[in-house]
């Protein structure tokens, strides 16, 4: 017994109406764009300097994202996988959100607790 | 061609499905849990970056890191193109992009070597500052999945030469295509986690 | 899979070995892995449990030579000059009985021996997905329990931080004194990690897409469903141990500081590594990891029993579908409360009130299996054979450990119980007086299968009651250490004042300990004897529904001559479609003009 | 099938977590050290309403499971019931756990916040802790009542605090993580390197020894001064227990079960004072403390990380910070340390 299924076999050089190449073009030009951003200070660039290292962060890794999807959904056909694999990777994606949250949210709440050694590295 | 692919030969379409999504269900299960595995190196990162280590001085020089982004990208589309060729049953062409996806990983670890190397003469050990701790944990557990891709790409091509493959039968070369992207994955986030930001 | 296309292929998938080296070491055979996996995870249960003597003598008699071993063995391993248990020794003791009982005993025993051989036969599958994974994956194990015993031989012993190896004391050089011995542990759970992990896969790829015709979620025995989800703990949790240790590896090997903040100072010197690291991290990962891995410990342990319990009650598991259900919110809830652990750890106490209330709702879902096994057994007609024994003091301890884990749950009283002999009870009524009494359950349930014979049943009765009552004397007066306040991993209680009126419980407990432990000389007596001498044993003794009954023992090399079509649930004892016989197997057709289920 | 009378060795073997659990509920009272504190008592009452919950579910399931198998014991000529179970049995009994289970986290959550969120804010005695391998130190802020001046108070192994007011503790380690227990007063919190944390606790009563009956009492500030109380000239000694248990077969193992006595010391002068004056009377009492403990494992010599606290009338208290001496070495162990990396509460307090 197998659950229903629908996967291709790729005879075509693309997967769902994108070709590998032009899939690669747009990872060198994210690529290419990342790296550009990475010289300039993207919060002064945006008129919000306070935010201008955060500004940075989120730009670089919104690129990331975008070329992880583009990798997952096309050069790992995701667009085409059964339904328990999609499920797989959103769930190992779900936990390693909830890891990072409660991480993050344990280590950088400055209430009771003061991770002074770090903040004494800073300088603070 | 080998007993195997002689085999493979008499079997049904249903069965080599059926086989497929088995396999590709394990690897898929093999690279959630490679996901978590980095989960844990990319959390204590993202907790330590946040927390002080902004004024570690970073002393990574990013083109070497653009250049191997690239490298780790085409070598991504040629594997791409190596399993779309096997599933059409073209051989010489599969290994050729076998080959050429080997060749770009050895590319890979030659920069990786080089960059390694100019820390090591600046005296930039792991144990320099908690950057390069990271530095080395990320890009060491990475290479060492690279190795592990060229291991499984060279067995593939010399299985492919020797003709175990053809359009009904070859899922290790997909299964070694989805391990393959995921190493590159891996490399999309650390590039700019190490390198730019 | 469709029965045509694997019947058309049972002779490529692997075929029957011919020589000794593919039939026994490198076997792609499941029934030979577990097997494989039975006898190791044995030989460390026995390693593990004379562990634990030596722990409970040094704190009985503190600094009293040992006998036998202290005098044979002066001055060397854990002992000191004068034969007793050194300072390090015990903590080596301590730390290497709780890990080798966790990673080497426990989960290869339910997990690698007992899923491995259960699961392709509960399915109707000829083997596993990836029957070269599942060699692969018990070929790690054993160098990984190989790596475990061989840190007891380097200079100045083996890990010595505890089971859960805080750093910086398993970290940072000159705070304990073994070096490679801790370096081995560390390896050893790196690879004992990755064998799991493919062990994992392979049982989820395997109940995923190798079940027999018919056999639809909902009529999967409930053994087989809970190593599913342990499966799923075991791909997705393990890493997190892999990767933390491995970080600690770096901090232990490369001088790197992912674990020790700035300015450590060791005894009067400042410690060599720069900082910069949190040592509260490491506690995350470890427990994201190893709580899920108390899941891992306990889940199987409740599919054996439910299983059990059903076929000896000649009736079905009351509330099958709540118990999948229950089974299922545990594994979600289970990867959100991993913070319970660390509630007195310096956890940001916001934090500590989320995880506190994810904690106490897990609990939820293991009363409903609770009273679903007591509804099984309510009108029921019992039989009293020794799986069924050993299966309802599973459910009997198992409710004393789950009632004194929502003490712990309530993180305000976990604040005076935490760290204590509490804990300890806690933990060994659900990994010994649930896990292990399941285990032996499952041992007697499945023995027949396993090896073709059966095991003596009045030594049975014998070693379920003598393990019972001394499991209870030795385990439960360790609640009373844990009200007055007794810490945990104290090589001995005679400084503190106010642990003075415990001492005379201690040796109480110690008692028990050195008869809970004897009494399992009988059951290691009748287990190896009935291996070889027991009387041959019928293809089905307890009249039993699920698929491994409807085969032959021995069972042959591909399980299933035909793969077997599946009509009906796994627990339809007493069904009225049955009778006049009170069970019906999963495979046979429905029986015309009798309603079938 | 021949019908062993297992279920008569099983009631038999049920029997004693039953029995044991009767054992505790009577020993309870001299187990569980006396509270010492309002928050203790707290956490002890919380810790008795979810002990009547359990033992109510221990009694009824155990119960229940004890009746199925005597009751339900197959018989010939009598089937099983045929039933998968009910959806509404299974509501209910999955519902009224979940409301046991509400209010234990109301009350938790409650009694959390409490003790670990809300600080005091008046005036409370501050002492810093440094936790090392292994031993206790404490710092106190002195006249100026600022942290890391050289009119600091330095102790080691044991601190005193005063009766009846609010200790805010500031606790790290400057090696590996301790666990910094006050069996007592309920309070555990582990000692993290690198980690600053916040602590506290107040204590009602003043720990003395009855010399008549040579145990351990607590007495409220107002019996402490109106009682005679020895501060000094007594020492503590133990010996063996001679009361023998009768599983007890050997002597050697009773050396770590002691009796505990007052005795006069040789070498010292004994001072005793009632109401705040020293006064020539016999005394009733010798002045004790509480145990400090370290609850994590920290080392080859954690057994042996001990600490004492000294709860004293405020005059009492007051004296004693005056009569810790100076000493450079304790004092280096704050200067490398403390004094380096958590600058800004220093200059806070």
């Amino acid at each position: 017994m197998s659950a229903p299924v629908h996967v291709e076999t790729h005879t075509e050089d693309h997967a769902g109406g994108i070709t590998y190449f032009e899939v690669f073009g747009l990872l060198i030009a994210l690529t290419i764009l990342t790296v550009t951003i990475s010289y300039v200070n993207v919060g002064e660039a945006l008129g919000i300097p306070q935010f201008g290292r955060a500004a940075n962060i989120i730009v670089g890794l919104v690129v990331a994202v975008c070329k992880c999807s583009l990798v997952v959904w096309v050069f790992m056909h995701m667009n085409h996988e059964t339904r328990i694999n999609r499920f797989v990777l959103g769930f190992a994606i779900a936990l390693m959100a909830i890891f990072f949250t409660a991480a993050s949210f344990d280590f950088l709440w400055l209430g009771t607790y003061v991770h002074s050694f770090a903040r004494a590295a800073l300088g603070l | 061609m080998s007993d195997a692919s002689q085999h493979h030969a008499i079997l049904s379409p249903a069965f080599h499905k059926d086989r497929r999504n088995l396999r590709a269900l394990g690897m898929w299960l093999f690279l959630g849990s490679e996901v978590m595995f980095f989960t844990a190196f990319f959390g204590a990162y993202i907790v330590v970056r946040s927390a002080g280590a902004a004024s570690v001085a970073m002393p990574l020089e990013r083109m070497w890191g653009a250049l191997n982004t690239v490298v780790l990208i085409t070598s991504s589309l040629t594997m791409a193109l190596a399993v779309q060729f096997s599933k059409k049953g073209d051989r010489a062409k599969t290994g050729r992009y076998l080959a050429l996806t080997f060749l770009l990983a050895c590319c890979f670890l030659v920069v990786k070597a080089i960059e390694y190397t100019h820390h090591f003469m600046e005296g930039n050990f792991p144990s320099h500052d908690i950057f390069m701790g990271f530095y080395f944990l990320l890009t060491g557990f990475h290479g060492l999945h690279v190795l592990g891709g060229m291991v499984a790409m060279g067995i593939l091509w010399w299985r492919n030469r020797r003709g175990d493959f053809n359009e009904h039968y070859n899922d290790p070369i997909e299964m070694a295509g989805l391990y393959w992207h995921f190493v590159d994955l891996v490399w999309i986030f650390l590039f700019p986690a190490l390198y730019l930001l | 899979m469709s029965a045509e296309t694997v019947n058309a292929v049972v002779d490529y998938i692997h075929p029957e070995p011919t020589d000794f080296f593919h039939k026994y070491v490198w076997s792609y055979d499941h029934k030979i892995v577990s097997k494989q996996y039975l006898w190791t995870s044995l030989m460390f249960l026995v390693l593990g449990g004379s562990l634990a003597m030596l722990l409970r003598w040094q704190i009985a008699y503190p600094n009293q030579p040992v006998p036998v071993w202290g005098h044979l063995l002066k001055g060397i391993f854990v002992f000191d000059s004068t034969g007793a248990i050194s300072s390090d020794g015990y903590l080596q003791l301590a730390t290497m009985h709780g890990l080798i009982m966790v990673f080497f005993v426990i989960i290869p025993l339910i997990v690698g021996a007992f899923g491995n051989f259960l699961i392709p036969l509960h399915i109707g599958a000829r083997d596993v997905a990836f029957p070269f994974l599942n060699a692969l994956s018990y070929w790690l194990y054993l160098p990984a329990g190989l790596f475990m015993l061989a840190s007891f031989f380097m200079a100045k012993g083996a890990g010595e931080a505890g089971w859960t190896s805080y750093p910086p004391l398993s970290d940072v050089a000159g705070a304990v004194a073994p070096v490679w011995g801790m370096n081995f542990v560390l390896i050893a759970l790196f690879l004992a990690g990755f064998s799991s992990i493919l062990g994992g896969l392979n049982f989820l790829a395997t109940i995923i897409r190798m079940r027999a015709p018919g056999m639809t979620w909902s009529r999967l025995p409930l053994t087989t469903w809970a190593q599913f989800i342990t499966a799923i703990f075991q791909v997705l949790a393990t890493p997190m141990l892999a990767a933390g240790g491995a970080m600690l590896f770096f901090d232990r090997v490369f001088h790197t500081s992912f674990f020790l903040p700035h300015g450590l100072v060791i005894g009067q010197e400042a410690a060599a590594n720069t900082g910069g690291g949190f040592p509260l991290l490491f506690q995350h990962i470890f427990w994201f990891y190893a709580h899920p891995a108390v899941y891992i410990l306990i889940l199987p342990s409740m599919g054996f029993a439910s299983d059990i319990l059903a076929a000896f009650s000649r009736k079905p598991v009351f509330g099958y579908r709540a118990m999948i259900i229950s089974m299922i919110s545990i594994m979600g809830l289970g990867f959100i409360v991993w913070g319970h652990h660390m509630f007195v750890s310096g956890l940001n106490p916001i934090m500590g009130m989320a995880f506190m209330v994810s904690t106490v709702f897990i609990a939820l879902p293991s009363g409903v299996k609770v009273f679903n096994w007591m509804g099984t057994l309510w009108g029921g007609a019992i039989r009293l054979e020794p799986p069924m024994l050993y299966a309802i003091s599973f459910v009997s301890m198992f409710i004393v450990g789950g009632l004194s884990g929502i003490f712990m749950a309530a993180s305000p009283v976990d604040i005076y119980i935490h760290d204590t002999y509490y804990i300890i009870a806690h933990f060994h009524y659900i990994v010994f007086g649930a896990t292990l009494f399941a285990v032996f359950a499952a041992a007697t349930y499945w023995f027949p299968k396993m090896f073709g014979r059966q095991m003596n049943a009045k030594l049975s009765y014998l070693h379920w009651g003598l393990s019972f009552l001394f499991f209870n004397l030795a385990f439960f007066p360790m609640h009373f250490l844990g009200e007055a306040g007794h810490m945990r991993r104290l090589m001995t209680s005679t400084g503190y004042e106010f642990l003075n009126p415990m001492a005379p419980w201690n040796e109480f407990i110690t008692l028990s300990a050195f008869a809970l432990g004897l009494s399992q000389i009988l059951f290691a007596y009748n287990f190896i004897y009935s291996v070889f001498f027991g009387p041959k044993a019928e293809a089905n003794p307890w009249e039993a529904a699920t698929l491994e009954w409807t085969i032959p023992v021995p069972v042959p090399h591909y399980n299933f001559k035909v793969i077997p079509t599946v009509y009906r649930g796994p627990h339809e004892y007493s069904s009225p479609e049955a009778a006049p016989a009170d069970w019906i197997a999963q495979n046979v057709p429905p029986i015309r003009g009798k309603a079938a289920h | 099938m021949k019908r062993f009378p297992a279920w008569s060795l099983f009631l038999a073997c049920m029997g004693a977590p039953a029995l044991a659990l009767a054992a505790d509920i009577q020993g309870s009272s001299g187990w569980i050290p006396a509270a010492v504190s309002d928050r203790g008592r707290d956490i002890d009452a919380l810790y008795m309403h979810i002990m009547v919950i359990v033992v109510a579910i221990f009694v009824i399931t155990q119960g229940l499971l004890l009746y199925s198998i005597i009751a339900f014991r197959a018989k010939p000529g009598r089937k099983a019931v045929f039933s998968h179970g009910s959806a509404h049995v299974e509501i209910v009994l999955a519902l009224v756990p979940a409301l046991i289970l509400l209010y234990i986290t109301v009350a938790s959550v409650q009694l959390w916040e409490l003790v670990r969120l809300k600080p005091p804010v008046k005036d409370p005695v501050r002492v810093q802790v440094l936790a090392e391998q292994f031993s206790w130190n404490f710092r106190y802020a002195g006249p100026d009542a600022v942290f890391g001046t050289p009119d600091d108070v330095i102790a080691n192994g044991e601190m005193a605090v005063p009766v009846d007011r609010d200790v805010l503790f500031y606790i790290s380690s400057k090696d590996v993580i301790h666990s910094f227990f006050l069996p007592e007063s309920r309070v555990k919190q582990d000692v993290v390197p690198g980690l600053l944390g916040r602590v506290w606790t107040k204590w009602n009563v003043i720990p003395v020894w009855d010399l008549a009956t040579q145990k351990r009492v607590l007495l409220t500030l107002d019996e402490y001064e109106a009682a005679p109380v020895a501060v000094s000239g007594y020492k503590l000694n133990s010996e063996p227990n001679p009361v023998k248990t009768w599983y007890q077969f050997s002597d050697s193992a009773r050396i770590n079960y002691l009796r505990y006595h007052y005795d006069l010391d040789p070498d010292g002068k004994v001072v005793v004072m009632q109401g705040g004056k020293v006064v020539q009377t016999a005394p009733r009492y010798v002045r004790h403390y509480f145990e400090i403990a370290c609850s994590q494992l920290c080392g080859n010599l954690h057994f042996a990380m001990r600490g004492t606290v000294r709860v004293l009338p405020p005059e009492d208290y007051a004296a004693w910070l005056k009569a810790q001496p100076h000493d450079d070495f304790l004092e280096s162990k704050w200067n490398g340390v403390w004094d380096k990396y958590h600058p800004e509460y220093d200059k806070a307090l």
